[in-house]
């Protein structure tokens, strides 16, 4: 299935959870945060299926401000 | 003196040993920005959420955990009141805090606070728990609007962010001081150490800024700038300064010689 | 930061720790007076001659002694060449120094520098073997004539003495340092910590000031005040401060969220 | 005789020095300077006779500036 | 000078000859408002909605009739959007014009507009066909967001209503003028001549004022002054400044006489 | 208003009716020149002292005759109180006037006024017999002396000459306005129509310029903007204006509507 | 029956019109206006009764602003 | 004989008088005035002869100030 990825377009495999997609993305593990169609995924949570076509955002705090 | 002996400040809920907040924003390389929060002393400063891959710079928080500074995530970019809310709870669950610098800002040249959003932000983020420092512009009314819907913090611009005008509207800052019941922190506009002296003197509780630091020449210099002017200033402030004559006022004693 | 570790500076060839030259007038008392010394962190502090009998304060010289400052006398009050030569060479009898706070005013409304007399008496103390550090507007060409007779230092005012005006035309004091090839303090005017900032950052070399301390509310912790202020402006200075713009420019990297 | 003592006329022996009338003056032996007829008086010359009628001025350094 | 002979400008659709909108707030008599309309030469000018009972000033109407000058009622006083646009309504049936003047303001000791209540009611009276010129403080945003929903011109303050402290943030109302694509009408916080002159030299439309004239000692000259100064700062304006410059550039040709 | 219908004033003996002195310099043509000169309406104006043959412009003096306006010689480029002398005594023979406007600069970049051969050059011009306008720095000890010395006007700068950065320190122009008992002209360093309304405003009897107007893009505008402002100054000063205030005040009546 | 008329608690003759509070307030016929427990009464609508109880102001234009 | 005639070396006939000189600058005869070594001629003396070695400064009002 496809999803949209930190705004690029990506096939994963289907079932994917949002877990399999932070470790696509090579994110860190900590410092993180995932919003799965506009919605915050607690960490507890990361064992959810992704549907196919979702919009995922993986953040991270970087200098700024 | 020995009464104003502790400098430090309260700030939701917590309490602050400098007057200073830095941003991280600008900073040529992490190397740089260490020496510089180091040479400001601060004990809170601000980073901003981006995704991981095009973040280049996460190295920022472990600096700031080394470092022993306190992390405040902001919402810089933010357009509007949903975008501002769902990035302050990104913030909250990647970095453990309820506490954000709450930015709304209306377009890329001026990045001048949008109200309407921001007020609306504002009101959501207390409703679920979250410690608001409001990034404002220099109006006294939306700072009372915003303090009224349960900030922890009213920062007002001195100036639009990185311009270095320093403050524009002084009296705009003492009418929002005057009416504060919560902290007032000058955000924004400052350009060098006197700009920082004067928000003290105007009885802000404290000075953010970034630009003014990491894009100077000397980064590192400039911070332990700020440092001392943000104690300058309060000193100033509380010392009661001498009123404004039109005329002058020897400060010898008469002269008697012929 | 290492290559400006030294904040000293030079002065009639001597070296001097703190860029903060005091005033003794004003103050209460003594006790108050070595209080607000200490905090400035002064090593160079003027004091004017009177008669003995009208005096009250002679404690001031053992004051200074004790405190390890450097006693800079002045002819306050003068109104003339010749009362401003004759004071100097009292204050040389009396004190031991070769060095004087050269002050002719006009009148006693405006205090402000009569630039004729002031020319004529640094010439002939300057001849008579004087270590000159002259009072005077903000005028750029007085300066220059002022270093041209061999002055140690030129002191412009900020505003006129005792105001607390601070520094009505930065622009003037900008143009007399960038033709200064003595030291530059900013001497009279100055109201609170930004006041003296502000002189640093326009390039000059110590500030002076009296009425701010010793006229504050607190004049211990103005003084410390101005310790940082002094400080605070120097390194703004050496820094290099970022230049002002009209248009924001925003200190977190762009946002891509959707 | 009289003389003009930091701004008062006083009568003092006649041949007075200027060391006699710092003491009449109660000044303190440092930390002044006295000027005769407008010159300053070295403290070496300080057994110069006062002239009658003459003008002196004790100073020493207070608070100010 | 041919092509700008015409210094008119437009407004909600009409053509103005004069750049200045008075108020009739605080004139002691109607014979000494009459003389003040007289010299300021405006042709709009607005009033307040009162109490029939509580009037005692029935005569403005009258009286603008008279001179022929067009009436521009406000909301002054108006809290709230509700207030604001019943206040409008009542206007429009009792002096059967469309116009208003939009005030909505906080609190009585500041009297700034209230943002979020302005943008409110000037939404709401576009949509029932009124012609809204909208005080409003210097924020760009705010002044960009009341001309998105359809007013007819944006009336930034200079500073706060009766100050009159000037315009004290010229920066912002730069900015506004910049962006804006309806017309400027600076507005509150003029206290003299030379304040009138600068706001038309940012490039503003018009100016708005009332107390400035009314509560001078001399308003009819007052007035006068006002009119002139407006012209005064369009001119400039079109003229094109020359630019500032920090070193000094001779107006005669050099000198070769030896 | 009847009681000062009259907005003439007086210099040296004579009336004239308008409060604005020219300079010549700077414009392109003469053409120009006469259209800006009329649009003005000035009765006096300066000209330089050149040699013939590096003249190029000797058809002034016919222009300003035409025109019916009366000739200032200056004594621009004197670097000291000999050259300065010869030149008015020169201007004196060649054109039949014993005023002068008296200039004599310390250098090149600056343009400031040398006040030592400045005052020297007064004294003796004055004793030849000339009427003397002096121009000078904003210091009012040297402004004062000017007058001593029996100057028919002394003629303080707002800022050096050509830089159009207006008035620097208004609080100097104050105090050489409350000490004068001559006219004070402000002269040099006006850029736009508010620098010469402020001018008009802290007292000053006059406001002489010349790049202002004829380096603007459009000089006849320019000019007829500057003529405007003059007349505005001298309302607003002469109607009263209002007290600044740090708080609002209302100028409709207070609102009863429930 | 009772009605608020400007402010002021006033007993007013039952089935009064807003033409016949216009009336009682003195108020001039021109350039006024009148709001009924806050809506505008258009002129064409003054021969309304105004009920019991009712608010109603009557606004003209004063010096202001 | 040689004179320095607006700052350039000319060579005049002997016995020149100041207004020979003005002559020879071409200047207009109204609204100029000379100086000869550095003090000025009064028309009524531009009969005066030049001294060999003058120098003769001949001014007029241009645009300025």
């Amino acid at each position: 299935m496809n999803v949209q990825l930190n705004g690029v377009e990506r096939a994963v495999p289907d079932r994917s959870t949002v877990a399999d997609l932070v470790r696509l993305a090579s994110a860190p593990t900590t410092g993180i945060a995932v919003a799965l169609d506009g919605e915050v995924v607690p960490r507890a949570a990361w064992g959810t299926v992704v549907p196919a076509g979702a919009t995922v955002e993986i953040l991270t705090a970087v200098q700024g401000g | 003196m020995a009464e104003h002996a502790d400098d430090s400040w309260r700030l939701g809920g917590r309490t602050f040993g400098s007057r200073l907040v830095m941003g991280t924003g600008g900073a040529t390389s992490l190397e740089v920005l260490e020496r510089a929060l180091v040479a400001s002393g601060t004990d809170l400063t601000t980073v901003a959420m981006r995704r991981v891959d095009a973040a280049g710079g996460g190295g920022v928080l472990a600096l700031l955990g080394r470092l022993g500074i306190e992390v405040l995530p902001n919402t810089a970019g933010c357009r509007s009141a949903a975008e501002a809310v769902l990035t302050a709870r990104l913030a909250r669950e990647a970095l453990g805090t309820p506490w954000v610098k709450l930015e709304v800002v209306a377009d890329d040249r001026t990045l001048l606070p949008d109200v309407v959003e921001l007020l609306d932000a504002a009101e959501q983020l207390v409703d679920d728990g979250f410690v608001v420092l409001a990034y404002t512009n220099d109006d006294p009314v939306t700072a009372r609007r915003l303090e009224d819907v349960g900030c922890a913090a009213v920062m007002p611009l001195g100036s639009p962010i990185g311009t270095g005008l320093g403050i524009s509207n002084p009296h705009h800052i003492e009418m929002i001081v005057a009416a504060a019941g919560v902290p007032v922190v000058l955000d924004a506009g400052i350009g060098t150490a006197s700009d920082a002296v004067l928000a003290m003197e105007l009885g802000c509780d404290a000075v953010l800024l970034a630009t003014a630091v990491t894009r100077a020449e000397d980064p590192e210099r400039m911070a332990r700038g700020m440092s001392l002017a943000v104690r300058a200033g309060l000193d100033a402030r509380r010392a009661g300064r001498i009123p404004r004559r039109l005329w002058a006022h020897a400060s010898s004693p008469a002269r008697e010689l012929p």
